[in-house]
Formats: C-alpha cells, structure tokens, sequence
C-alpha cells in the first residue's frame, strides 16, 4: 500500500484525538509505568529507612 | 474486538450504564482512600508509625534487662513476669524462639511497648483479639498501646522463623 | 463527524443492563464487607 | 515465509511463534503439577485432623508450592501469552525466535536450580526469604537466571510490536488483547528490575561477600518483586477474559476508551500495591503506607472495577446480539456454559472479583491490616485472586488454545467441561475456609495452630477447626480438578484428534 494513498486518506479524516494518540503510544505508557512505581515505592520508601533516627537512650 | 485492531478512532462517549457505573465505583473508591487518611485525625485506630533504628542489639537487650531487673514479679516456664511502672516505656524482645519477658499491664493504662527482634525477622499476633505487627532485627517499633480488656493473652508468632516457629508462643497480662 | 458521537441515542442507552445488576451487587457485598471490618477494627483496638 | 492460517480464528500463525507457545504452555502445565501437588501436601497439612506431613517438609514443601505455583507456572503461560498477543494476535511473526528459546532456556534453568536447591533441603527460607533468613546461594542464583529469563520474554514483546508496526501488521492501535499483554509487560519490568536489585545482593550476601544486608531494605524491595509479579497476572488475565469474550461468543469490547483507560491505569498505579506487605511495618510513615497501599487513590482498584463491568458486558452485548434479550439475565441463563473457555472464565471473573478483589482492597486499607496482617486471611485472599482468578483463566485459555495452536482437539470433552467448576467450587472453599480461620486470628505460614512443645499454649475458637476442615477438603477437590486439567491438557497435546491446520 502506498504511503501517500495512506497520508491524502488520513488527511481527510478528523484528527485522532490527542489521549487516543497517548494511549497508542506504548513507550510513553512504559516511561510512566517504570516511572511512577520507582519514585513513587521504591525511591520514597528508601528515603525514609535512611533518615530513621537511632535509638534514644532510656532510663526504665 | 478484544483480538483485532479496533477502528481508527476508538475515543467516543461514554453509554448510560458506563458512565453510572464509572461514577459509582470512583466515588466509592474515593471514599475508600479518603478513609484511610482522615481516620488518622477523627479515629483512634491507626497503626502506630514511631520507630528507631538500634546499631546495636546489646543496646536493647540492656534496656529489657534493666526492665526486668527493676519490675520482675514472678516467673513462669523460666521466662520471667514483669510488671512494669503503668505509662512507661516497655521493652519486649523476639528471637528464636521466644518472647521475653511476659508482660503484666494495667487496663486503661497507656504503654510504649518497644518491640524488637535479636535475630531474624518476626512477626507479633496478639491473641485473642488478634492485634499483628511485624517485629524486625535493627529495627524498634513503638506500639503506644491503652489495653481496654483484661485478661490472658498470648503472643504468637505469624511469621515464619525457623523450625521452631510453631512454638513462639508468648504471654501477656492485662489487669 | 463529531455529532455521530454525541448524539443523545448513544449517550443515554443502556447496553448491558443484566451486566449493570450484577455488578451492583458487587459493589454491595463489597461495601457491607468493607463495614464489617470497620465493625471489627473498633472492636479490637487497644485504644482508650 | 513459515505462516500457515488458523481454520478457527483466521489467525496467520508463524511457525516459530507456535513452537514458542507450545513448549512455554506445556512446561507452565508441569510446573503446575508441581506446585499442585506440593499444594495437596501443605493443604492436608494444615487440616487439623489430617495434620499430614512433618514440620521441615511442611515449610519445604511450602517454599516450593510458592515459587512454583506462584511464579513458574503462571510467568511461564504468561510468556506463552507473550508471543500469542504480540505474533499470532498481529498476524505477524515473532523476532528473533532465538531469543525467546534462549529467555525459555534461562527460566527452565533458573526453577530447576530453585527446585533441587530446595527438595534437597537448601533453601528453607519460604517463597519470600526475609534475609537474614539463609538459603543456600544455588536458590538465590536460580531466583535470578529465572527473573532474566523472564525479563528476556517480556523484552521480546516489546521487540515484537515494533517490527509489527513496522511490518504494517497493525496500523494505529494494538488490538484489546495485545494492549493489555503490553501492560503486563511494562509491570513486569518493573517487577523483575526489583527482583534483581535485591537478589543480586542476597546472593553475595549468601556466599559472604556481603557482610550486612538491612531486613527493612529488604522487604521493600523484595515486594517490588513478590506483588507487583502477582500485578502482571492480573493484567494478563484481564487480557485472557476479553480474549475468551471475544474468540468464544465475538464479543467486543463495548467502549475501547474504558476498557483501555482501565489498562493506563494499571500500568501507572498497581506497582505501588506492594506496600500492602509493609502496612505493619516500623519504618515507613502514614502517608508512605496511605498512597502507596491505595494504589493512589484506589484508581488502580477502580480500574478493576471497570474491567469487571466491561468483560461480562461484552459478553452480553454479543449473547443480545444473538437475540437473547429477554429480562435482564436470559443471556447468562443461554451463555456456553458447557464449554470450558467460557466457563472457566466467567467463573473466574466471579471469583476474582467477590473472593479475590474486595478482601484485597480491604486487607490493604492501612488501618484494616491490623486485624489482618499475616493471618490465614491473607493466604485465602490470594488464593481468590491468583488461583481462582488468574490460574483458572489461564485453565480456561489454554482450552483455546489446544485448537488454535497444538491443532488437537481437546481429549475427553465432557470431563473438561465440568473441570472449571469443580476447580472453582474446590478453591473457593479453600479460600473462604482460609479466611474465615484467619478472621478468627490462625496464623500463615505456621505448621501447628496447637502449639505443641511450645512453652504456653493458645486455644483458638473452636469454629476454626471447621473452616480448616472445609479449607482442607476443598484442597482434595481442587486437586482432583487439577488432575483432569492436566490430564486433559496434556493428554490432548500429545494424543489429541488432529484438526485441520
């Protein structure tokens, strides 16, 4: 199939709407996905054992 | 279809029935999640978040020893019963396979119950009333505790450690 | 193009009415399940 | 070209795709064997009054039914799903096959060395390992040639779609199935890019290279690993039921916007869900545990939800199609109940939805997991989502796929037909018998709920011993439903009737 013939047809139509574009796109998804999971879990529950504070001393 | 290519442009309203159950199920999450966040302000029930980090595991078995020392009351099995100051900081150590010491607290009391493991990680169920939280080496949980029902309680083991697991059992007074 | 889409028809039918139900008793067993915890967690915790 | 044209679907089936396939259904089948037996063993155990095996092989043979059920025989159908959604969904070939022989070859390896590892007795650590908990460093090797070995898969479908595009095999959007499997796959990156970090770690910690390793460290990451590899079932599974939907009755998805909405949703948010293992940790603070166990905000959760409406409309939308429209539920009462696919699936919907999905969502609401947290509750809850949910859909897939991709027809039609259901009837009693015991506060993972040799002893109520019972007898059933499927799957496989290519 000739690219052209696909390109004149696409132009005719309506636009594909820009979520639909989103969604089409797999390696955005796979950005977000590794993404939102590492900062979000990972990264923020390191940050918080590091700055846990040691053991005070007590008298019982 | 599920299995082929759907047509060029999928992006289109929403029928009735999507839309209400779309609603319904995202308010009913919303209210799920918000839950969780505004109980820490209206309700009591939260798990307790205050926590240190031990360098040393003498540093806390001299604190459960000085406990002892201090407030021991009797003994049972050999594992000596401690009644210790009502309000005060108490120390209770896991290992294999044991809970040390017994506990004898007082009801309507507020306690700081540190919780710590020697060896390997554990995890804390308080019986009946099936109270659970895990119990890590490095690492001391504070559970600020008021027991609201007196009684014989038992503190059981619910995470795997070793072949002697089954037989963590523990105690626990409420007077 | 875009009123194919938009009309009043589409937007207000009910496709799958049987499927609408069923999924609502879902979302009650779920939610007495739900309070039934919130019932046990008042029940149980050592607070004052 | 190696292509030859499926008589069922129309699919244009690339030989070295369907080889793929087959070897990766068939090893996932004996590995569930496997696990299924192990499964028998534990479940009798844990029967009060069959109490069956001793404690070492009780917490063995547990290690084993987690990595083997859990994780074998479920990533290895998954692979199979890979190279289905990727190729034959396309109508277009699989790259370099080499690579998923080598990614076969690499997780063959890597259960193999867990297993011996642990039937010789190396590696009693259970499924999770908390370190500083020691196996042997064969296990923790084998953990990660298996994690590799998946990894490698996984990339292969990502390979795959982009040559699929290239090659003009679809032009905008990648069919329902295939976008789902692309979910599954980014969450399984995810998941076994944890697995690695950590057990890389483990396993020069094992042989003392090592000095120290943080427990708390540990179980972050390790559940960046252990949950999220149940997150890729899921999504897996939800693929498999528009899949069935649309091959058994042509249903369609009824709005590609929602279902496909659902499917972002997952691969933003469900990673987080690990944290249902850390609610009651010291360590991490309130908000830490809050948007993390809430998936976000339950959107992840929500999204389930959706799919949970979509699926069964679908269905219905093709059965009113068909001119069942009578009331509201004439369709379900006409649906192809006898044919194992559908069965299976819907059961498995039903399932994974009221056992699996609701006790979830509610174990991992942070101030819940106090009364929850490790008990048994936990295990029935998962036995809702990854046996009744995920493994009987996949049960129900690979009944599709016996004709679509070994070209036999299924042996034994009639007992296939009936095995979803007892499957289904078997496992939900384990599950609600698991939850009903933990509610009352029995322990996981632990070998005698009598304590005996320990220095006091508990009494638990005396209902437990009753769910136990049933928990124990659905064992037996469930079981017996896994023989057939077995049978039937691997008898058809290699005695089936051929059927015209």
């Amino acid at each position: 199939m000739a690219d052209e013939e696909r390109k004149i047809e696409e132009q005719e139509e309506e636009p594909i709407p820009a979520w639909q574009l989103f969604y089409d796109n797999i390696m955005l998804l796979f950005f977000f996905g590794v993404a939102v999971p590492t900062l979000v879990y990972t990264v923020w529950g390191l940050m918080e054992i590091v700055q846990i504070p040691d053991l005070p001393s007590y008298s019982p | 279809m599920a299995i082929k290519e759907p047509e060029r442009i999928w992006w289109k309203p929403y029928t009735w029935d999507e839309k209400f159950w779309v609603a319904v199920a995202l308010l009913w999450m919303l209210t799920t999640f918000t839950f969780m966040p505004v109980y820490h302000f209206i309700g009591k029930q939260n798990p307790p978040f205050e926590t240190y980090r031990v360098r040393n595991p003498e540093q806390f078995t001299a604190l459960v020893d000085a406990m002892v020392e201090k407030y021991k009351v009797g003994e049972e099995e050999g594992i000596p019963v401690v009644h210790p100051e009502p309000g005060s900081d108490v120390f209770l150590q896991a290992s294999m396979w044991q809970w040390y010491p017994i506990l004898q607290l007082e009801k309507g009391k507020t306690y700081r119950i540190h919780v710590y493991s020697l060896d390997i990680v554990h995890g804390m169920s308080i019986l009946p009333i099936n109270m659970n939280f895990m119990v890590l080496p490095d690492y001391d949980y504070v559970l600020t505790l008021t027991p609201t029902t007196s009684g014989e309680y038992h503190i059981v083991c619910n995470e795997y450690c070793g072949l002697g697991h089954h037989m963590m059992v523990g105690k626990l007074y409420v007077k | 193009m875009a009123d194919k889409y938009d009309d009043e028809e589409h937007r207000n039918k009910i496709e799958a009415p049987g499927t609408l139900a069923l999924s609502l008793i879902f979302l009650v067993v779920f939610m007495v399940l739900w309070f039934l915890h919130f019932k046990w967690l008042v029940e149980v915790w050592w607070v004052e | 070209m190696e292509f030859r044209t499926c008589s069922f679907t129309g699919l244009k089936i690339h030989k070295p795709a369907e080889d793929l396939i087959k070897w990766n259904v068939i090893t996932a089948v004996l590995f569930l064997t496997l696990g299924g037996l192990m499964g028998l063993l534990i479940g009798i155990t844990r029967w009060p009054s069959v109490h069956y095996l001793d404690p070492t092989y009780y917490y063995r043979y547990l290690t084993l039914h987690g990595f083997d059920a859990l994780l074998v025989w479920i990533i290895f159908f998954e692979v199979a799903l890979v190279h289905f959604t990727s190729a034959v969904l396309l109508n277009t070939r699989t790259v370099i096959p080499s690579a998923g022989w080598i990614a076969y070859s690499l997780m063959l390896i890597g259960a193999i060395f867990v297993n011996i590892t642990t039937f010789a007795g190396k590696a009693d650590v259970l499924f999770t390992s908390y370190v500083p908990l020691k196996a042997s460093g064969v296990y923790y090797t084998g953990v990660i040639i298996f994690a590799v070995g998946a990894l490698t898969a996984f990339g292969h479908f990502f390979a795959n779609i982009i040559q699929a595009k290239r090659d003009g095999a679809y032009k905008h959007s990648l069919p329902l199935g295939s976008f789902g499997m692309a979910a599954a796959s980014i969450i399984a990156v995810v998941t076994l890019a944890h697995g690695a970090v950590i057990m890389i770690p483990t396993l020069l910690w094992s042989i003392g290279l090592i000095k120290y390793l943080d427990p708390g460290t540990y179980r972050l990451i390790f559940w960046g690993l252990g949950h999220p590899s149940q997150q890729i079932n899921v999504c897996a599974m939800v693929a498999a039921w528009y899949m069935v939907s649309a091959f058994v009755l042509g249903g369609k998805p009824v709005n590609e916007k929602l279902s496909r909405t659902a499917f972002v949703l997952y691969i933003f948010f469900i990673n987080v869900a690990s944290e249902h293992h850390l609610l009651v940790d010291p360590i991490f603070s309130n908000w830490h545990k809050i948007i993390n166990t809430s998936y976000v905000m339950h959107l992840a959760v929500f999204a389930s939800m959706v799919h949970a409406f979509a699926i069964p409309a679908s269905m219905e939308v093709a059965l009113r199609e068909k001119g069942y429209t009578n009331g509201l539920f004439e369709w379900l009462k006409k649906a192809p109940w006898g044919n194992p696919a559908f069965s299976g699936t819907f059961l498995s919907i039903i399932g994974f939805g009221f056992l699996g999905g609701t006790t979830g969502v509610i174990a991992g609401t942070e101030q819940f997991n106090i009364i929850r947290h490790n008990t048994f509750f936990i295990t029935g809850h998962f036995h809702g989502t990854v046996v009744v949910g995920t493994t009987l859909a996949f049960m129900a897939f690979s009944y599709l796929l016996m004709p679509y991709i070994f070209k036999r027809e299924l042996i034994m039609p009639r007992l296939a037909s009936v095995q979803p259901y007892l499957y289904f009837i078997g496992v939900s009693m384990v599950s609600i018998g698991m939850m009903a015991a933990g509610a009352l506060g029995v322990p996981r993972r632990h070998w005698d709920i009598t304590f005996s040799g320990a220095p006091f002893s508990f009494t638990f109520d005396p209902s437990v011993d009753m769910f136990l019972s049933i928990m124990g007898l659905g064992t037996l059933l469930a079981v017996f439903a896994g023989v057939i499927y077995v049978v039937v799957i691997i008898g058809s496989a290699l005695f089936g009737r051929r059927v015209a290519p």
